[in-house]
């Protein structure tokens, strides 16, 4: 099986392979010599990457988790090759979609309405949460379609904020 | 002592108080809110009172409930912990009119310390060094020369009617002062129709270092050392360190002085901190705490003192029963804030529900924690959800036991800052001990300093396949019946 | 410094040994057996390695498989723990024969004490004191007369070829000798056939305290203190510590003397500990154990010194760099061993799988433990999982933050010892130090001290009626379908 | 519901009934304000007795559970008025059954045979565990029936030893 991993913004390409009841692994083409024994059913792992032992915890599920490796934290979202062409064709055709609040929070002001064009990075609106004003930016170049929220609302986290259609490429 | 003490907190705090007192004889009463039915504080309190209230001003920063508390548990005394209303002066009157103790220090002194601007006039005529300055602004290049001459160089030129930085000027030697007090003065009155100019003492590599002290009711007090906090973004503290890597013994007894002087000022008792900004070995009172502080246990760790017995002991009229010179400082202590947080994503808030746990241990490691597998952590508490705290013989030895905990630590459910701490851990600037306020927030935090993000990659994609290959193992419909067969028969157990 | 180093062992005492070694910057090879894939040694080493086997025999305790991985992983050295192979002479040498470092004492030194006849008539030569008696039996009242009254009263008279205590008489005065000799060499006369007998000095109230010694290659020795250690049963420790509530400076002073005499006399290097008897303020060689204690941590917490840290460096060929005036023990420490067994039934072995962790923590409690959701424990390892240590500035707060930090612990899969634990910490003789080594057999740890067994009954039954209601909510054969749609989803998510 | 609750060896009754919601809870016929909150699903409770809590923890299931409370270890086995009659009954028609070991260990030596008639409290066989001997008793008057295991056998724990019928009450 291939994967498309990305791990704090940087691109892996790994592959999963069973033989003899063995898994072989290539990261970017590069064989690995991991093993991975789960410990327990809540995310501990026994990581050993040739004689390196790393006592290792994952969060997280199939398309998005956090591996925590000797104290550091990794982020990693995955994609097969499948996803990854799905989420390509939408791309092509013009994707975007929903945009959701990263934490829970108040909506403080909003910068778009429904139709405007925004560049990718443009500020759309913004999210307090504890005591600190986030600005929440345009992921792709596109045009806004929804708006899920008011200001003054207070959202979840992964609320919907509103919905952008992708520039197509 | 108190038999019976009333703990107006939640969280590490609230539990910190319930350890000690408990080794005590004193009994704990726990407050808490719906969301903290199952709180630590609550289970391993003596008596728990439900306050009702799901936020904090319908539960703990609701004076009534928490006076009904104390009443109808026959509380003698109430521990505010750190925020909620323990420097609320009006709440510690209340608690005394209840003719309940209140374990802190007099409400005037709250009053006194509690204004920013008022407590630095008052302290500077204690004799307490403050950030040297005029109160007053100047209109002119030559008004601000003199004043400049009178403060000393280098001179931070502060717009009167300005803020967030607009308009500041840092001018080292007079020759400087002409062009910057025009250009400065001329930009304040285009920004904000006002040219008039705050000459005030510059602070290069300001450090935040603070003093511990402890006062009786009977007039004894003394200064438990310094803690440095310097490791912080928008002022909040992430990692601390006692002793701090550049206060000599004299520096020390000076700022102890300063600090002691600063409290006798306002008639203090108890426990409290002064916080003071260091710059190239000159220091300046910042503010005072009038509470236990986040950060005590490395005071503790080093002087061998339990911060909150002697609270307790002075609350109820006990005296200090030491002296300065009782008061030694043996090794290095550092603690890490365990927050729920993204340094990668500028210290956003995490939310979500606790799991995966794996706590450090061994030599010289304390975790004063409030997590437990199934805790919900939202927005409506402090996002400090634990402290890692430990010890060394020295500095160097503090920080890689620091490191050495820090690897061993896992929470799950949340992001948390413990990765960016132990990136500080391992930066020169701090091992060197040479960093200001400003260290934390010059580092890139996203950086993979560990290079383990191939590997992280693997890992996290045999997770999936392993995932995949167990839906893929699961019984489909011809075997469901089966599957529910043997479901049925382990729960029939009843 | 060695760059990396091999643990011959596994368990808290591997972890110990890691955790110390990180810190200095040195890697760790974790050895583990097929059961210990999951072990945090096996996690938290830099490295790991293979045995296979799932027996003791078949993984640490094979020799050629150790010294393989060591080959391997190009470990310098190797650092046994305690147990398995650390007091194998044997194995001490062929560590150094194949080249690498042994972390532990000369291997005679190992032969010397490892002998307890042997080790006890050395060390009577090199004057270290030794329980007063004769090496030969004696025959009849007479002889019994004159070798008492050169051992001195009280004695105990043990039967030549008895042992389990039959036939053990104790005379207080010679007027008491005939007729105890005459009873006691008939009943072994009758039982064994041989009516020879051993006068000995009776010790009354034994207690087992031991002296804490370390080495270095260059003739420089210390001991650091005493460890008490009377509270066992069947010569199984279950609550230690630091300092002996009856050891007064001077007899520190004579006690240490003799450790590092006994030490000196087999050439020691390392980290060692001299076992003696004590009664009424005398003193005895019992044994010298050749490796790290178990309770080695009190010692380290008292006195600040990482004890594992100075086994490395010694070993190493560093001088100890300290001497016995730099010694300082400061406060008090206890540690109880957390075992997995049933002290209401006997202290039988309890196994189980570990769950239901809750760890305690707070100020000045340290928790050295192997213990992880999950962990399988079984009967092929020792049954001590993990060590709850903690300090205070005196006995009493020792005493009393160890019995806090047992009410917040808990161990769910197996029973533990720790109740008993909690138990010794709340009786008198124990709190008034006044204790010996037959104390913890003579309580009954069946009963209910807290008095709060209708709680339990009260909380067990609403629980199985929690279960007996979650059980008649579950879906019925009508909606099952509909539940297992939902389940599908769920899984759906790959 | 009424349950018969044996705690370390002393027996309690306990009345469990839902009132509106509320649970109404007596033991040994005396009302007890017990609020029973389970914090986790692994064993975790939130205890409280009138005003004052208790940080329990539960190890086990319906019939045979331990209690942690504030250090101190309780272990309770219950019977319901149902189970309690048949266990009665099971008893006067002449009772026994399997004896299990308490724990893994190794079959030392064996002093009875099938047939052997034996009285309660007599020894049956020797388990050795750990390094310890331990002499497993008769827990009733009765009949050795079977005999499971022999002499030197390793055994794990809750493996059948031997079965005994009980001699009727």
């Amino acid at each position: 099986m291939k994967y498309f991993a990305k791990v704090n913004d940087h691109d892996h390409e790994v592959e999963v392979i069973e033989r003899l009841g063995e898994l072989l692994i290539t990261v970017d083409g590069k064989p690995i010599d991991l093993k991975y024994h789960a410990v327990d059913e809540d995310g501990q792992i026994a990581l050993q990457v040739g004689q390196f032992s790393y006592g290792a915890s994952i969060d997280g599920g199939a398309h998005e988790c956090a591996l925590t490796i000797a104290g550091s934290r990794y982020r990693v979202e995955i994609e097969d090759e499948r996803e990854r062409a799905a989420a390509a064709a939408a791309r092509a055709k013009g994707g975007g979609g929903d945009l959701k609040s990263v934490m829970p929070g108040v909506v403080v002001q909003i910068f778009v309405k429904p139709g405007d064009e925004v560049q990718e990075g443009q500020s759309l609106l913004i999210l307090e949460a504890m005591k600190m004003q986030n600005e929440i930016d345009a992921p792709v170049t596109g045009t806004v379609d929804t708006i899920y929220v008011t200001e003054g609302q207070a959202v979840a986290g992964a609320e919907k904020l509103l919905k952008i259609t992708a520039a197509p490429e | 002592m108190f038999k019976r003490i009333l703990i107006a907190n939640r969280g590490e705090i609230a539990l910190r108080v319930i350890r000690t007192a408990r080794e005590m004889d004193v009994e704990c009463v726990a407050i808490y809110s719906e969301p903290d039915a199952s709180s630590l504080h609550t289970r391993f309190a003596e008596l728990a009172y439900p306050l009702g209230g799901k936020t904090p001003a319908e539960s703990y920063l609701d004076v009534e409930k928490v006076l009904r508390a104390a009443k109808e548990t026959g509380a003698e005394a109430i521990h505010p912990g750190y925020g909620f209303l323990s420097e609320n002066a009006d709440f510690a009157r209340r608690v005394e009119a209840a003719g309940l103790v209140w374990i802190g220090p007099p409400a005037d002194a709250i009053v006194a310390m509690g204004d920013k601007i008022g407590s630095r006039q008052l302290m500077g005529k204690a004799g307490v060094p403050i950030v040297p300055g005029l109160s007053e602004p100047v209109a002119d290049v030559a008004e601000s020369i003199a004043a400049a001459n009178e403060i000393g160089y280098p001179i931070a030129l502060k717009a009167s009617a300005g803020g967030g930085g607009k308009g500041i000027r840092i001018v080292r030697e007079e020759s400087e002062m002409e062009a910057a007090f025009r250009n400065a003065s001329a930009e304040a009155l285009t920004s904000f129709g006002d040219g008039r100019m705050y000459p005030e003492r510059y602070l290069e590599k300001p450090r935040h270092i603070e003093i511990q002290v402890m006062f009786d009711r009977h007039g004894n007090g003394v200064h438990l050392g310094e803690r440095e906090c310097s490791i912080q973004r928008r002022h909040q503290k992430l990692v601390e360190e006692c002793p701090s890597p550049i206060v000599t013994p004299e520096m020390r007894a000076a700022m102890g002085k300063a600090a002691i002087d600063a409290a006798q000022a306002v008639g203090y008792r108890g426990a409290g901190t002064v916080e003071f900004l260091v710059s190239k070995g000159e220091f300046f009172f910042l503010e005072m705490n009038t509470r236990l502080q986040v950060e005590h246990p490395i005071t503790e760790m080093v002087t061998g003192r339990d911060l909150v017995r002697d609270q307790l002991r002075v609350a109820y009229g006990e005296k200090l029963g030491y002296t300065q010179d009782d008061v030694k400082m043996t090794g290095w202590s550092i603690e890490v804030r365990i927050n729920a947080e993204d340094p990668t994503n500028n210290f956003l808030p995490s939310t979500g529900t606790i799991g995966n746990l794996r706590f450090p241990g061994g030599p010289w490691v304390r975790l004063d924690s409030a997590l437990y597998p199934g805790l919900e952590v939202g927005l409506n508490y402090d996002p400090m959800l634990a402290k890692l705290i430990v010890w060394g013989p020295d500095r160097d030895t503090a920080i890689r036991r620091m490191r050495r905990a820090l690897e061993e630590l896992n929470v799950g459910g949340i992001s948390t800052g413990a990765p960016a701490a132990l990136r500080v851990l391992n930066e020169k600037p701090f091992i060197d001990g040479d960093y200001d306020t400003h260290f934390l927030e010059s580092l890139d935090l996203k950086q993979d300093s560990r290079n383990l993000g191939a590997v992280a990659a693997a890992a996290a994609c045999v997770h999936r396949w392993h995932l995949a290959r167990r839906r893929a193992l699961q019984p489909d419909a011809g075997s469901r019946a089966g599957w529910i067969d043997r479901a049925r028969r382990i729960t029939s157990d009843f």
